[in-house]
């Protein structure tokens, strides 16, 4: 199974790769950030054993890490946002 | 008591590398303690000095200069030296372990080496000092700290940087050990309130510290090579600095206030003798501030520039952090409700954290109203609430830990006389430092200010909080003193010289190096006064 | 000294008195909690002190009683908060017509200049009744531009204007303060509000002006060839800058924004962010080459070319000023003047 | 470190003889380290979390800028890099795995692969940020980003000022990222030791584990880097 992961892993950073050159307005970011999820997720999952952790508590923590992640880019997204000038 | 001393974690060994190397938390807890006493002075000195300056409008005690260091090297050494420690690293660590029944925390060689990164930072601290010190107040704003000072940034930065991760490896060693060290039979549902405040502590000190980390190192690299990640002469923001300093330092200010909520917990229950009132929703209210203190942190920046959109989302997400602090305070007022209540010294205290934590909080309401906070936020009204907040809460907090938890720690009682003597001078001492600056504040008197000779109406209220400052400094030598006393001439503890509940007193008054003689299993729920106080018809050993 | 001991601030604003009334609402509000809560705490500690033989009755909770506290502050937090908030709206939203004033922070001073050409260092004279909106940047530091009196306070930044208004209520001189830490000679970075009845003021306004700002700016733009590029046909290779302010730009990247000052300004000093669509980018950037003052009269002759009715700005401020009557004047007569 | 409470306390029957005086049994040591290397993470997410919070700002205000720094860099190396770290990442989980079941030879030979892989990153590393060097694209005095074209807008050069924010970023971040594996490899150079001398047996393999999830969370953080730093606006 490991080995599968590896070659999806693979494959995925050659698609980020080779779309990063095809013109896709502003999909180019969200394809490029869509892939990049896709690996840390099959990463976290599969090789740091998350999916099979015998615990809640693991995924717990990383939820909780990622919720604060996005606390700190969204909030601060308020302001950046919803300036009049910028 | 005659009989030859018990082996305990005091007596077991002697010698300075029995200290300097030890993995024990107990003995990890009183090179803290030493640590953050020796910091609170040399940040009390700091403010006696700003006190002093400000008695009379014109600067002429210090130079400007000098007055600019003062203030912010009482803020950066008070802040980062002895109020993110203080009660996690010095009574969390002594009593986290004890209370859920482990023998040590989960780490213990990682626990000391957060001394000693403390200490380096502090090591560096001092020489950031020694040779000059720094002049952009605590808060280090860019793009005066980035740009314009000529003082030393990168080494208050890095020491701070340091200092930050002993904060860190702290939280990671409270939750790892609240998780997986818990005594058997000790449930969450049991765990004594003083835990769940640390744990949501922890949280803080994990998620928020990092963030002011990389702007320590971002601060750094574009004050060493002249970049512009914050100036906004090279196409910075100096508001993105703000956003990331504040996403730290807001929550710190619950890292210095929840543990105090958590002694004051334990305090008000041991004696009102009876279990809290309300104890899941003050379990909760602790997680509940740990998570919206993240929520809110452009509250301190309502006039620097940002949306108004956003200012607005965030006045909202301030009320509702002010939520759980309100709910702890009407759980504790509700758990006196008839109780029996004792007014010993740890008491005291808490009945002045009590006091001056809802002077802080309700003055917070007032910040955090958008309309208001544009007229009194950067003057004395602000200093006011945080000083109400951080040192009449926490410090009140931590002193009211310090006196119910000597006998554990030192095996020694305290001169009660003194101890309730030094509760008073402190509380009416507070309040007389503080009180005016309110009404200073309101007048519109700006914080950081050296000279106010354009403004000496200010005058009288400001000779009132130096005389208060003076009254403040002997409150807080009176319990250095008698503590240092009481270690050579107290009496000798008995284990639980309250008669409280909790594991921590289950064992022996100092607790032997492993904590237990033997591993507690616990079968009560916490707080169990009615049990302690029911069966055996022996009076409560009071300590006098 | 206590004949010279004020406890409440001067309320010399339209603002003040809006601030001042949530502020007492908080402290009447704020101070039934503390009451309620610390008459609580003294009974319960007075009533159920110990007494020998007598238990403490363990209560467990109580789930009512902890919405109901939960939810009624709550609720008063919620007023707290639209009323503060429409404070802030107030505060925060100059309105169309207010007469304009430069101001540039330094370390550690604060300069002011009028759109009709008067400038003037650590004092800004205002008339009573009258709507001013400075528009504020600073050339080093943040500084913050805090009248207490007025109830307004905002941070000054480097790299950008900032807004705030007022309109006074009471003639008298009031304290002027940094208050954004900013460094040394921080607390030396205080000055005065000079308010004047209106004629005082127009006297104190056309003594020893320069020209107004505008012209100024005139004078800056052909003395810079700006007027080389942006002429006033549509042959120039830079946009047309006649009545193109406060409008919405087209831009080359496809966005729309409002030319408002700090567009103006960024376009000055970094020409290639927002470049309006259809020109080339072969704008120099004025980064370094212009000081802040200059840039100042800039904008504010490119205003002028936008104003509906092309001419001197200060004969526009003349007609509003004398129909704005001294506003309403529920000053407390409180505290003494400052000198 | 001595550590000469341990003695006492051993006291008692054999136990496992990496178990550590103060757990009860060798499952709850286990399970408070991985815990703590997770809570260790989050910690680190939010360490970089800063950065990402300061680079999305900066990049929706200096789009163009970003691009056009951003293709000055090397995507081949980056793509390069990112399959480098990749296979390190898949041979840490085999080296798990041998821990796991006691394959002691292929454990090393796991960890040492590993480690090689950690050093060609950084090599390849070294070689960009030399010919950053060379091209004066690093922040600071000598920098210089004149007469760069923003792709996609002929005729139109990036602000220097504004690519330099992005070098600055693009600097830290890989800077952290590289720190980070220097950690790495020494945590694996002591799992090294450790494997040789058979200190690991399925019972006791704890420090494999955690190192493991190290190595994954710094793999993570470059998944993340390589899109955002080198593939901004690639298309011609």
């Amino acid at each position: 199974m490991y080995f599968g992961i590896w070659a999806v892993l693979l494959l995925c950073t050659y698609i980020t790769y080779k779309a990063a050159f095809i013109e896709l307005g502003r999909f180019n970011a969200a394809v490029a950030l869509g892939i990049a999820t896709l690996k840390a997720t099959l990463v976290a999952l599969f090789f740091m054993h998350v999916w099979h952790a015998s615990e809640k508590l693991t995924k717990l923590v990383v939820i909780a890490a990622l919720f604060f992640l996005l606390l700190l880019l969204g909030l601060t997204m308020t302001d950046y946002a919803t300036r009049p000038w910028s | 008591m005659p009989q030859p001393e018990r082996e305990n974690y005091l007596n077991k060994e002697y010698g300075v590398w029995s200290w300097l190397l030890t993995t024990d938390h107990k003995r990890i807890a009183l090179l803290y303690l030493i640590s953050i006493t020796f910091f609170f002075f040399i940040g009390g000195f700091f403010a006696l000095l700003i006190r002093l300056e400000l008695l009379t409008p014109a600067g002429d005690l210090v130079q400007a200069d000098t007055y600019n260091k003062l203030f912010t090297m009482h803020g950066m050494v008070m802040v980062f030296f002895f109020l993110i420690p203080s009660i996690p690293a010095v009574l969390g660590n002594f009593l986290v372990p004890l209370m859920v029944g482990a023998k040590d925390l989960a780490f213990p060689r990682i626990n000391l080496l957060s001394w000693y990164l403390y200490i380096i930072g502090g090591v560096m601290m001092m020489h950031c000092m020694l040779t000059g010190g720094v002049d952009t107040g605590w808060t280090f704003y860019a793009p005066f700290s980035t740009s314009f000072t000529n003082t030393k940034i990168v080494e208050a930065g890095l020491a701070i940087f340091v200092a930050g991760f002993s904060s860190i490896l702290t939280g990671l060693n409270f939750v790892v050990t609240i998780h997986r060290m818990r005594a058997p039979g000790m449930t969450w549902s049991r765990l004594p309130l003083f835990i769940w405040a640390h744990y949501a502590t922890s949280i803080i000190q994990l998620l928020g510290t990092p963030v002011i980390a990389v702007t320590i190192v971002l601060v750094a690299a574009e004050r060493a090579l002249h970049l512009g990640i914050f100036d906004p002469k090279l196409g910075g923001d100096p508001l993105l600095f703000q956003h990331l300093f504040w996403f730290y330092s807001h929550p710190a200010v619950y890292i210095m206030i929840l543990p105090a909520m958590g002694v004051v917990t334990e305090i008000i229950a041991c004696f009102s003798r009876k279990r809290i009132f309300g104890y899941s929703f003050v379990a909760f209210s602790s997680i509940a501030i740990a998570v919206f203190g993240f929520l809110v942190w452009a509250h301190h920046m309502f006039v620097a520039g940002i949306s108004v959109y956003s200012a607005l989302v965030f006045s909202f997400l301030s009320y509702a952090v002010a939520l759980p602090s309100a709910i702890k305070v009407f759980n504790w007022t509700a758990t006196l409700y008839k109780g029996s209540i004792h007014y010993d010294a740890p008491m005291l205290y808490a009945f002045g954290f009590l006091g001056l934590f809802t002077m802080g909080g309700l003055t917070g309401l007032f910040l955090a109203a958008l309309g208001i906070d544009v007229h009194v936020t950067d003057t004395y009204f602000v200093v006011a609430h945080f000083h109400y907040i951080m040192v009449g809460g926490a410090v009140m907090g931590y002193l009211g830990g310090m006196h119910f938890w000597w006998p554990k720690i030192s095996g020694r009682l305290y001169p009660e006389g003194w101890a309730r003597l030094a509760a008073l001078i402190v509380f009416i001492g507070f309040n007389l430092t503080f009180f005016p600056q309110f009404i200073l504040g309101y007048m519109g008197m700006p914080r950081r200010y050296y000279d106010y000779s354009h403004m000496p109406e200010f005058q009288v209220l400001n000779v009132l909080s130096t005389a208060g400052a003076t009254v403040l400094g002997v409150g807080y030598l009176l319990p250095m003193l008698y503590f240092l006393w009481s270690m050579r001439y107290g009496k000798p503890a008995p284990d639980n010289p309250w008669n409280a509940a909790g594991l921590e007193w289950k064992t022996s008054s100092p607790p032997p190096t492993f904590n237990f003689d033997e591993e507690p299993v616990v079968t009560w729920e916490a707080y169990n006064y009615d049990e302690l106080d029911a069966p055996q018809k022996e009076e409560v050993p009071v300590a006098r | 000294m206590l004949n010279n001991f004020p406890l409440w601030p001067q309320q010399a604003s339209t603002i003040a008195s809006h601030v001042d009334a949530l502020y007492i609402f908080l402290l009447i509000v704020t101070g039934m909690m503390a009451l309620l809560i610390f008459v609580c705490l003294i009974y319960f500690a007075a009533r159920f002190r110990h007494r020998p033989g007598v238990r403490a009755e363990q209560i467990e909770g109580s789930t009512a009683l902890e919405i109901t506290w939960s939810a009624i502050p709550f609720l008063i937090f919620m007023v707290i908060f639209a009323w503060g908030a429409a404070v802030y709206f107030r505060e925060r939203i100059p309105p169309a017509d207010a007469t304009e004033v430069y101001v540039v922070a330094k370390q550690w001073m604060w300069k002011v200049e009028h759109a009709e050409g008067q400038r003037e260092i650590n004092e800004l004279h205002v008339p009573v009744g009258r709507d001013v909106k400075l528009i504020m940047t600073s050339q080093d530091v943040i500084h913050s531009f805090y009248i207490p009196a007025f109830r307004i306070k905002q941070d000054v930044l480097p790299g950008r204007y900032t807004v705030e208004w007022f309109r006074a209520t009471k003639p008298g001189v009031y304290h002027l303060f940094c208050a954004e830490y900013c460094g040394t000679q921080h607390s030396g970075m205080v000055g005065d509000i000079v308010v004047q009845e209106p004629a005082q003021y127009e006297a104190w306004i056309n003594g020893g002006s320069t020209g107004p700002l505008s012209a100024t700016g005139e004078k800056v733009f052909s003395e810079l060839g700006c007027s080389t590029c942006h002429r006033t046909d549509a042959q120039g290779r830079g946009p047309n800058l006649q009545g193109v302010f406060g409008k919405p730009v087209q831009l080359e990247d496809g966005r729309t924004v409002t030319a408002d000052e700090n567009y103006v300004r960024e376009c000055i000093l970094d020409p290639g962010a927002k470049r309006v669509k259809g020109f080339q980018p072969i704008m120099p950037t004025f980064q370094g080459l212009v000081s802040e003052e200059q840039v100042n009269a800039l904008v504010a002759y490119i205003k002028s070319i936008s104003a509906t009715k092309p001419g001197d700005a200060s004969e526009k401020s003349k007609s509003s000023a004398s129909a704005a009557a001294p506003a309403q004047s529920n000053a407390q007569p409180n505290g003494s003047q400052v000198q | 470190m001595p550590d000469s409470t341990v003695a006492g306390l051993h006291r008692q029957e054999q136990h496992h003889p990496e178990l550590l005086h103060h757990f009860a049994e060798p499952q709850q040591q286990r399970d408070a380290a991985s815990l703590g290397m997770w809570v260790f993470l989050a910690t680190e997410i939010m360490f970089f979390g800063g950065l990402f919070c300061a680079y999305l700002v900066y990049r929706r205000w200096y789009f163009p800028d970003f691009a056009a720094a951003s293709k000055s860099i090397n995507a081949t190396l980056g793509a390069t890099n990112t399959a480098v770290l990749i296979c390190s990442s898949l041979t840490v989980v085999l080296a798990v795995w041998a821990a796991q079941t006691a394959r002691r030879t292929l454990l090393i030979s796991m960890l040492g692969i590993t480690m090689l892989l950690g050093l060609v990153f950084l090599g390849i590393k070294a070689d960009e940020y030399y010919d950053k060097f060379e091209e004066h694209h690093v922040p600071g005095a000598s920098f210089s980003f004149d007469n760069v074209p923003i792709p996609g807008h002929p005729g139109e050069f990036a602000n220097p000022r504004h690519a330099q924010i992005f070098f600055t970023l693009y600097f830290v971040m890989t800077g952290l990222h590289a720190l980070h594996m220097i950690i790495g490899l020494g945590i694996f150079l002591w799992l090294l030791t450790m494997a040789w001398k058979g200190r690991f047996t399925p019972e006791w393999h704890t420090p494999v584990e955690i190192g493991g999830l190290y190595w994954h969370f710094v793999d993570i953080v470059w998944i993340y880097l390589f899109p955002l730093l080198y593939l901004i606006d690639r298309h011609p």
